[in-house]
């Protein structure tokens, strides 16, 4: 079986909210719709106070070729374009819709029937998908049509789908995967081909043992798509490792997956290019996983761009009284939400809720220079001397020591006996690092 | 109103700690221990008590009333390397030489270069070596003491083999014949505990057992104890072949003194062996080298506990140049 | 033996004549090749190291002063102007006479005023947590208590008050390097000109919240009312974002404003205090107290 | 054969045993003093190396060319620190004129050397003291001398060497603030010597 | 202050430095030089009486060279109302921390007298004992070096090692043995 | 500065071993034990106080540029004097000092006393700096001469306060224990002298 080479962690499992199917979330009175919702320019509002719109009706269009558009996710009124806290509290340019019934746009086909044939060209496919708002569901929102188009000179040779979904808790990927395996592996073929690759790899940790069968069989239909199962270890589904995992190719330092000859697109990516390219229809919903072991209704939602988090939360029913850690994403690498009200957006993909004991830190004492953070490490870095650094301000040795590299996969902290806040520290250091390599490019 | 909890990613933790992994550090030298128990008696008991106490409160006293710093004694450190200390001094020694290597040990060792994590030098072997070159008389003295349960003085010979093999040498034997006035020195009674040496070292399999447990906790990785144990079987295997009649084989060098010990528990500190995979195989092969260099060619019959020194030493070189793999070859910039 | 001391005596001082003749060839050969003034205005800086000048270093400094051949724009704030003077006149160059200054902390949200809402777990840097979110408090703009500022200061003049949670700059030893301002993530310290036996005035808040929000947020917060706007004579203070600022350059110390400051955001230093009304603006905690001021002025005398 | 292996003992004896700095206290200001940075402890042995080996040249055949045959070796110490001090400048020079990289490197380390202990008191130990080597006693001739010379200032490397990587490793850890600098510095040396008493008996 | 160097200034300033300096030293050297062999002489004549009986003549003076196993040695006849009485005889061995050289009285009859280190680079606190230890210098008074085993205990001799300090024992005692071996080849 | 302070200034505040760091080889290769402590800082000293006054007299004669050489020429007399006059009155303290004696000349004190003072100040002044910088490094040669011999040897000054053959603690006669006890030695000074 496949994995990466290089450090990685086994946290538990905790994959409780597998069993429950994708359902449909309530819409909400109101649907607040930031234009930033993706790595990049942020989009431009097409509409104003007061315009009606439709579900999947545009309404803001891309900021540039890094942006990505938007599209209503309910029907109503436009009341409000301006600033609405987000989930961290600060407050950011939102379009506010006041629901108004669901009616969808009349272009995007609703029908049950799997379309499989794509007739369009490559170019054709990657206009789609900009114009339908698509953007990464792995993590990052990187709007996916720039993925699809590699720099000239580079030359994609695969395309692998990331259904490694190796953080703790998550599971609306694996509900993705079980009940749309057929949806997704042709999303796969059309991306294939606007990239014109010829193998395409769906890669599956290996707990999920009904997927990765599910999917073998559907792929059997498909030439050159093939199902990769993967040994179950963390972070498996970083793009880089996954990279590593299946074509034993490294993404070289300071480099993008496409310098080893790959693409890597996240399952949910994957159907919602399906979804775009076969029904016409724009990205405003995806697969939510409201879990904890607190949360009495744990659930796999599907769920409308813009609801705040609070009707999540109250859909989770009673929570236990006590400081609660609400997470937007993993325990590994999810954000921690301040403002429930803040509303989700595209490519939110769960709401975690912790108790202080279970997520607590304990104070740090010292680092004893033990390794664990050093083996953890998936990027071959040295976290607790990069942290040591960092609190002194020793930039140079820090990008000597490639801390640009670091993938934010929080490994080291995980591990670290002496609890020492390792990515804390690191993360504020790599961005000042990359900050100066940046003035230095500019410079030349 | 609930208050949220914010922090950053990651928002679990392994919830190893600092303290769970000195307990797992002490459980595995209990098999040692025991078995000293077994043999030495409450000679034995009253060592490692010794050590372990005198450095937890030399630790406390410190912190508390010179650097006047909250006292770090619950995470196990000082009662570690107590322990340590005591397994590694010769069984009949006074109780006094405990105490005098543990104030070394902790306070001049550890806590002058600001306590766990900081220190260059392994505590436990400074202590050691200290007391080595201030007592040579009492450091050397393998008089064995007396034990409840069996009537030790015939189940352990004296002196260590090492010791004895350099003695004979001294006077002209031949390695072979050294063993063979020495009935006690074969290799079954080495690896079962019953030749000389310190509290520590006297059982082969307690201590691989230590080793066996350390691992499977995770508690350590085997890089530096095998790199030591493969060094010293190469080059004692190469010189052994080369003139038998001088040399010691590697069965014997690995079993005897305290390569165990020292490579399976002293060698493996955290604090002062090299953080990278390559630069803890470096480490090992140094102190391998350096373990027999000595032993064929100095004045002390024993040198894994210099061999360690020496190597913790080199152990911030060994950081600064060598690095863990990093995933990718760098290409390009920006 | 006369025969030693006579062969003592030649080899030496044939020794010596050759030597002084090769020292001779190297004296001619040797060229100086860096400035030794580099070396000299360097051992008058302070030592310091700590960039306040904006330079790698006291060397680096020095080199440029050397090298410019204008102190126009260089300035030690460490040693301040006693410094600057003597590297103007080994230099042979003009010096600009700087005002002392020192830097305050614009942040009065300690925690009996500014209540908590969340808690925050991370790493105990005001950097990461700024990363995160607005801070542990409903004030998106007040200090995070969390001492990125006390470590930067390479003086050890900025420490974290416990009870208070907020930071505090010790007078005497603050050099105004600016260490700390650049360490802040929140913008929260400023350097101020020291004033006129070390009195100044300034408002203690960053929060540009309307006034209910901020006040919500903070009770010592600045609401923006404009009242101390209004009661300067001097067009010191400037109102925007709903907070207030005075200029340094133009205020005159007559302390109308702080009396009228309906939150106590405004902080007066080293000021006797005030006989005639009694209800003025209550001392902050966080500022050295009034009665501080006589102290400082006989130090100031014996000097 | 065996007059290799004696030469050998000579290399180990100079740097591990009697290892000038840790055990037998010379050129202890440099060894604390220049020894911050891994880099400049370099440039200071590599320095010391070539300065040592070139001054007992010399030194030895001053004495046994000019002092001992005028019968005036009381004269040894003058003579021997003003051709060193002498000698050291002259290198100064022609580096510079020679090989400015290797100056960039060495150079500014030059001028230290000349108070430094070592220097002067290998040169005056080589042409004074008997040295045992396993059960062999004796002199060292020439060869032998700047051999002895420049082992020892491998000893002197090595023992700089290991302390700035130490030292560099406190800079980051940090040390408890009484200790900071030169005590510190102390009292790593006492254990490192410790440490280095084990090679003790290997010549 | 400093002066202005130039060529002149600076051959003659170092040249009369050189000049008074070499003359200083050249002088002190003429003053000392007898009182330097005197306290040399001294150590040597405090040794020798140590090691031998009283004796009324000067075996400073009187000491005889010869050859012995390839190496030049020399021996001190003491004697006493003109009869020899013994000699004392300087002998060195190699022990842990280099040359251990001893000076050994051996009575006419072939009794070892006594033994005196003249100079020693062993470790302080342990084979430095070899000057300061009673026990171990008080055994080599009086023995009859023809019956005595020449070894340490350890090795089957009659020595009393240091304790710790096995090495340089031996090469005491290996010194002394050669002091006896020198003693027997005197050329009479 | 006054005279009383020019003389004592080498004793606390100068202090050439635990504030000034300098001769640190003569330093730990000497102090054995409180005498020779003592002896090698009375060597010491009598070089100083010499050079100090002689540089001092001629340094305004002498240029620049052969400065060092001058001045390393003037002090390795001194030292070779002494090394003379000690192997013909005191020859055993001669040989436990040993190879120091001759170093003397290149001991940074020294060298640097010439440099830092003697050279921009009057004779008198040079003598009692270099009385105070000498008896300062006198006494912290035998303080440290006095710990080592202590906790080394079991006697102070000579006088063994243990039983004959009973030994110390030997790490402290050799090289480590130098090391150590004036890295220890220093920080008490720091705490305690200079109340740092
Ligand atoms: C540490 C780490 C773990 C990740 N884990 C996953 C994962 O489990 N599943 C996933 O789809 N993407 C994961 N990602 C994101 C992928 O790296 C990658 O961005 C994504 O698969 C790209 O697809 P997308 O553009 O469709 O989002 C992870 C990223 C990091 C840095
Ligand atoms: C600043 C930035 C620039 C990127 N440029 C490219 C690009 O030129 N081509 C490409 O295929 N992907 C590009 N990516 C996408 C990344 O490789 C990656 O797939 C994306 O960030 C999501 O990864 P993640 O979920 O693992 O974090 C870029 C990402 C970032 C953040
Ligand atoms: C640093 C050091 C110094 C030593 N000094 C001596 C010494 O001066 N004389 C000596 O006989 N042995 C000395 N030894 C001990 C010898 O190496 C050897 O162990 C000892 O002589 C034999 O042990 P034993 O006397 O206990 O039988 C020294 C050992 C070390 C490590
Ligand atoms: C695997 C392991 C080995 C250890 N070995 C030692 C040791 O040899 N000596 C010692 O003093 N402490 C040892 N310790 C305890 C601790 O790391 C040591 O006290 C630190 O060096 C103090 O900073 C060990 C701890 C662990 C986890
Ligand atoms: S967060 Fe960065 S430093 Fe830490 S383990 Fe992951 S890649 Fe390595
Ligand atoms: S895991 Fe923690 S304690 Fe261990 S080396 Fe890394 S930072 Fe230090
Ligand atoms: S308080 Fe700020 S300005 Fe003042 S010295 Fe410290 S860092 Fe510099
Ligand atoms: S002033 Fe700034 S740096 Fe200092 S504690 Fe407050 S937020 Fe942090
Ligand atoms: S005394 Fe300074 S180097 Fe030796």
């Amino acid at each position: 079986m496949r994995t990466f080479k290089i450090g990685g962690v086994h946290p538990h499992d905790k994959k409780i909210a597998s069993d429950c199917p994708i359902e449909q979330f309530p819409i909400q009175s109101k649907a607040y719709l930031p234009l930033s919702q993706h790595i990049g320019a942020p989009a431009q509002a097409v509409v104003a106070v007061g315009d009606k719109v439709l579900v999947g009706q545009l309404i803001a269009q891309a900021g540039g070729f890094v942006s990505s558009p938007i599209h209503s996710s309910v029907s109503g009124t436009v009341s409000a374009i301006g600033p609405v806290k987000d989930f961290t509290g600060r407050a950011i340019p939102t379009i506010t819709i006041d629901v108004e019934g669901d009616e969808w746009d009349p272009s995007i086909d609703r029908s049950p029937d799997i379309v499989r044939e794509c007739a369009l060209e490559p170019k054709e496919i990657i206009a789609k998908i900009s114009a339908m708002g698509v953007v990464g569901l792995g993590g990052a929102s990187f709007p996916t049509h720039v993925k699809l188009s590699p720099p000239p000179g580079k030359k994609a040779e695969c395309l692998i789908i990331n259904g490694a979904e190796c953080e703790p808790y998550l599971t609306s990927d694996y509900r993705l995967l079980i009940e749309h395996p057929e949806e997704i592996v042709i999303g796969a073929t059309i991306m294939m081909k606007a990239l014109g690759v010829k193998r395409g790899y769906i890669a599956i940790e290996e707990n999920k043992p009904e997927a990765i069968a599910l999917l073998t069989k559907t792929a059997a239909s498909y030439e050159g798509v093939e199902v990769v199962k993967l040994r179950k270890k963390y972070p498996q589904g970083g793009e880089k490792q996954l990279i590593d995992a299946v074509t034993g190719r490294r993404v070289p330092s300071m480099g993008l997956p496409i310098d080893a000859g790959a693409v890597v697109q996240n399952v949910g990516t994957s159907f919602a290019v399906y979804e775009a390219v076969q029904k016409n229809k724009p990205l405003f919903e995806g697969v939510v996983t409201v879990t904890g072991d607190c949360v009495k209704n744990r659930g796999n939602w599907l769920l409308r761009a813009g609801t705040p988090y609070q009707a999540l939360l109250d859909s989770a029913g009673e929570l236990p009284v006590g400081a609660l850690k609400l997470i937007s994403g993993g325990p590994m690498m999810g954000r921690t939400i301040v403002n429930p009200e803040g509303p989700t957006v595209k490519s939110t993909s769960a709401l975690l809720v912790l108790t202080a004991e279970q997520t607590s830190r304990q104070k740090e004492t010292g680092c004893i220079r033990c390794g664990k953070c050093i083996d953890a490490c998936p990027m071959g870095l040295e976290p607790y001397l990069l942290n040591k650094l960092a609190r002194l301000g020793r930039y140079d040795e820090m990008e000597a020591l490639k801390i640009a590299d670091c993938i934010e996969c929080g490994c080291c902290l995980y591990s670290c006996p002496a609890y020492m806040p390792l990515l804390d520290n690191i993360r504020i250091a790599k961005a000042e690092v990359i900050k100066r390599i940046r003035a230095r490019a500019v410079q030349k | 109103m609930r208050k949220l909890i914010v922090s950053p990613s990651p928002h679990i933790h392994s919830k190893d700690s600092t303290r769970s992994l000195m307990a797992d550090v002490l459980i595995a030298l209990s098999p040692a221990m025991l078995v000293s128990v077994f043999f030495y008696g409450l000679q034995a008991i009253q060592m490692v008590l010794v050590g372990a106490v005198t450095c937890v409160a030399v630790e406390w006293l410190i912190q508390k009333y010179l650097q006047k710093v909250k006292p770090t004694i619950n995470d196990l450190s000082a009662a570690v390397t107590g322990v340590l200390l005591a397994l590694n001094l010769p069984p009949n020694s006074p109780w006094w030489l405990t105490i005098v290597g543990s104030i070394v040990a902790i306070g001049v060792a550890k806590l002058t270069f600001g306590g766990l994590g900081h220190n260059i030098f392994n505590p436990a072997l400074v202590g050691r070596v200290f007391l080595l070159i201030s007592f040579p008389v009492l450091m050397t003295d393998w008089s064995i003491p007396a034990s409840w349960f069996i009537n030790s003085t015939d189940a352990v010979t004296g002196a260590t083999p090492l010791a004895a093999i350099n003695e004979g040498l001294a006077s002209g034997l031949s390695v072979k014949d050294i063993l063979a006035q020495n009935p006690g020195l074969s290799y079954s009674n080495i690896l079962f505990a019953r030749a000389g040496g310190s509290v520590g070292e006297i059982s082969g399999l307690a201590l691989m057992l230590g080793f066996i447990y350390l691992l499977v906790r995770r508690v350590i990785r085997p890089h530096i104890t095998i790199s030591i144990w493969l060094t010293i079987a190469v080059v004692t295997g190469i010189f052994w072949l080369i003139n038998p009649d001088v040399y010691t084989g590697p069965v014997f060098n690995l079993l005897t003194g305290g390569v165990l010990l020292g490579s399976i528990f002293m060698a493996t500190d955290y604090v002062t062996s090299p953080m990278a995979a390559k630069g803890q195989i470096i480490y090992g092969i140094g102190i391998g080298l350096i373990t027999v260099m000595i032993r064929y060619w100095g004045s002390y019959p024993e040198g894994v506990s210099f061999a360690i020194l020496i190597m913790n030493a080199f152990t911030p070189l060994i950081n600064k140049y060598i690095h863990p793999t990093r995933f990718g070859k760098e290409v390009r910039n920006g | 033996m006369s025969n030693i001391i006579l062969i003592t005596i030649v080899t030496m001082s044939v020794l010596g004549i050759i030597l002084a003749m090769v020292l001779y060839l190297v004296a001619k050969k040797f060229k100086v090749e860096e400035d030794p003034r580099i070396d000299i205005i360097e051992a008058t800086m302070p030592g310091a190291n700590c960039g306040g000048c904006g330079f790698a270093g006291c060397r680096d400094f020095a080199t440029a002063c050397v090298k410019a051949g204008s102190l126009e724009g260089k300035f030690c704030p460490v040693g301040g102007n006693a410094v600057m003077k003597i590297v103007g006149e080994k230099l042979g160059l003009q010096v600009e006479e700087k005002a002392p200054s020192i830097a305050v902390v614009r942040c009065n949200g300690n925690c009996d005023v500014r209540p908590r809402t969340s808690i925050y777990d991370g790493s105990s840097s005001c950097r990461v947590s700024a990363s995160l979110y607005n801070g542990d408090t409903d004030c998106a703009f007040g200090c995070l208590g969390l001492g990125d500022c006390e470590a930067a200061c390479p003086f050890d003049s900025i420490k974290i008050n416990r009870t208070t949670g907020l930071p505090e700059v010790n007078p005497d030893t603050c050099t105004a390097c600016g260490s700390c301002v650049s360490a802040c993530p929140k913008q929260v310290i400023e350097l101020r000109p020291k004033g006129p036996k070390d009195r100044r005035l300034f408002v203690a808040c960053r929060n540009k919240d309307k006034g209910g929000v901020a006040r919500k947020a903070c009770t010592n917060a600045c609401i923006g009312c404009k009242k101390c706007e209004k009661v300067c004579n001097f067009e010191a203070i400037s109102v925007t974002d709903n907070l207030a600022y005075i200029d340094p350059a133009k205020c005159r110390l007559c302390r109308k404003c702080a009396a009228e400051c309906p939150t106590g955001a405004i902080h007066e230093v080293n000021f006797p205090p005030r006989p005639p009304k009694p209800a003025a603006a209550p001392a902050s905690p966080a500022a050295p107290a009034a009665p501080a001021a006589p102290a400082t002025e006989t130090l100031k005398k014996e000097e | 054969m065996e007059y290799l292996v004696f030469l050998l003992k000579i290399i180990i004896s100079s740097v591990l045993v009697n290892n000038i700095v840790l055990s037998q206290f010379l050129g202890i200001c440099p060894f604390l003093g220049v020894s911050n940075k891994v880099n400049t402890a370099a440039g200071m042995s590599g320095a010391v190396c070539f300065v040592m080996a070139l001054a007992t040249l010399v030194t030895y055949l001053l004495q046994y060319y000019v002092l001992i045959p005028l019968g005036i070796e009381f004269m040894q110490t003058l003579v021997f620190i003003l051709v060193i001090a002498a000698l050291v400048q002259m290198v100064e020079i022609i580096l510079k004129k020679t090989v400015p990289s290797l100056y960039q490197a060495l150079g500014i380390f030059l001028p230290l050397i000349t108070t430094n202990c070592c220097v002067l008191g290998v040169a005056i130990m080589v042409v004074t003291k008997e040295f045992t080597f396993g059960t062999v006693t004796k002199m060292l001739n020439l060869g032998e001398s700047v051999l002895f010379a420049v082992s020892s200032a491998l000893g002197f490397a090595l023992a700089m060497i290991i302390f700035s990587g130490i030292r560099e490793q406190m800079e980051i850890n940090g040390v408890p603030k009484p200790f900071k600098g030169i005590p510190i510095a102390l009292i790593t040396a006492g254990i490192l010597a410790m440490a280095f008493m084990g090679f003790s008996g290997l010549v | 202050m400093a002066k202005q160097s130039t060529f002149t200034n600076m051959v003659l300033c170092l040249f009369v430095v050189c000049l008074v300096c070499s003359g200083l030293l050249a002088g002190v050297h003429t003053l000392t030089a007898s009182a330097i062999a005197q306290a040399e002489q001294n150590k040597k004549e405090q040794a020798v009486a140590a090691v031998l009986p009283e004796f009324d003549n000067s075996p400073l003076n009187e000491s005889i060279s010869f050859s012995f196993n390839g190496e030049d040695c020399v021996v001190y006849p003491a004697q006493k109302d003109g009869s020899l009485i013994g000699y004392a005889i300087q002998s060195d061995a190699v022990g842990f921390g280099g040359k251990i050289a001893l000076m050994v009285g051996i009575s006419a009859d072939g009794r070892i007298f006594g033994t005196s280190t003249l100079s020693q680079a062993e470790t302080p606190g342990l084979g430095a004992k070899i000057t300061s230890d009673a026990k171990f210098i008080g055994q080599w008074k009086d023995i009859d070096a023809a019956s005595f085993r020449f070894a340490v205990k350890k090795d089957g001799g009659d020595v009393d090692a240091i304790t710790a300090s096995t090495i340089t024992s031996r090469a005491y005692t290996k010194a002394v043995q050669k002091a006896y071996e020198i003693f027997k080849s005197i050329p009479r | 500065m006054s005279k009383l302070g020019i003389f004592t200034k080498g004793l606390i505040k100068d202090n050439p071993t635990f504030v000034l760091v300098l001769g640190m080889c003569p330093t730990l290769g000497t102090t054995t034990s409180a005498l020779n402590g003592a002896g090698m800082g009375l060597a010491t000293t009598f070089v100083l106080l010499l050079s100090n006054m002689v540089i001092s007299a001629v340094a305004g004669l002498i240029p620049d540029k052969v400065r060092i050489p001058a001045y390393i020429v003037i002090i390795a007399a001194f030292v070779t004097i002494l090394e003379m006059l000690m192997k013909a009155y005191v020859p055993s303290l001669y040989a436990t000092l040993g190879l120091f004696i001759p170093l003397i000349v290149v001991n940074c004190i020294v060298l640097g006393r010439a440099e830092a003072f003697a050279n921009k100040n009057g004779v008198v002044d040079s003598a009692l700096d270099g009385l105070g910088i000498g008896l300062g490094f006198t006494c912290s040669l035998t303080v440290l001469g006095l710990v080592r011999e202590i906790l080394g040897s079991g006697s102070a000054f000579g006088w063994k306060f243990i039983p004959a053959d009973a030994d110390g603690i030997l790490a402290f006669v050799l090289a480590p224990g130098a090391f150590i006890a004036l890295g220890y030695l220093m920080v008490l000074f720091r705490k305690i002298v200079l109340k740092k």
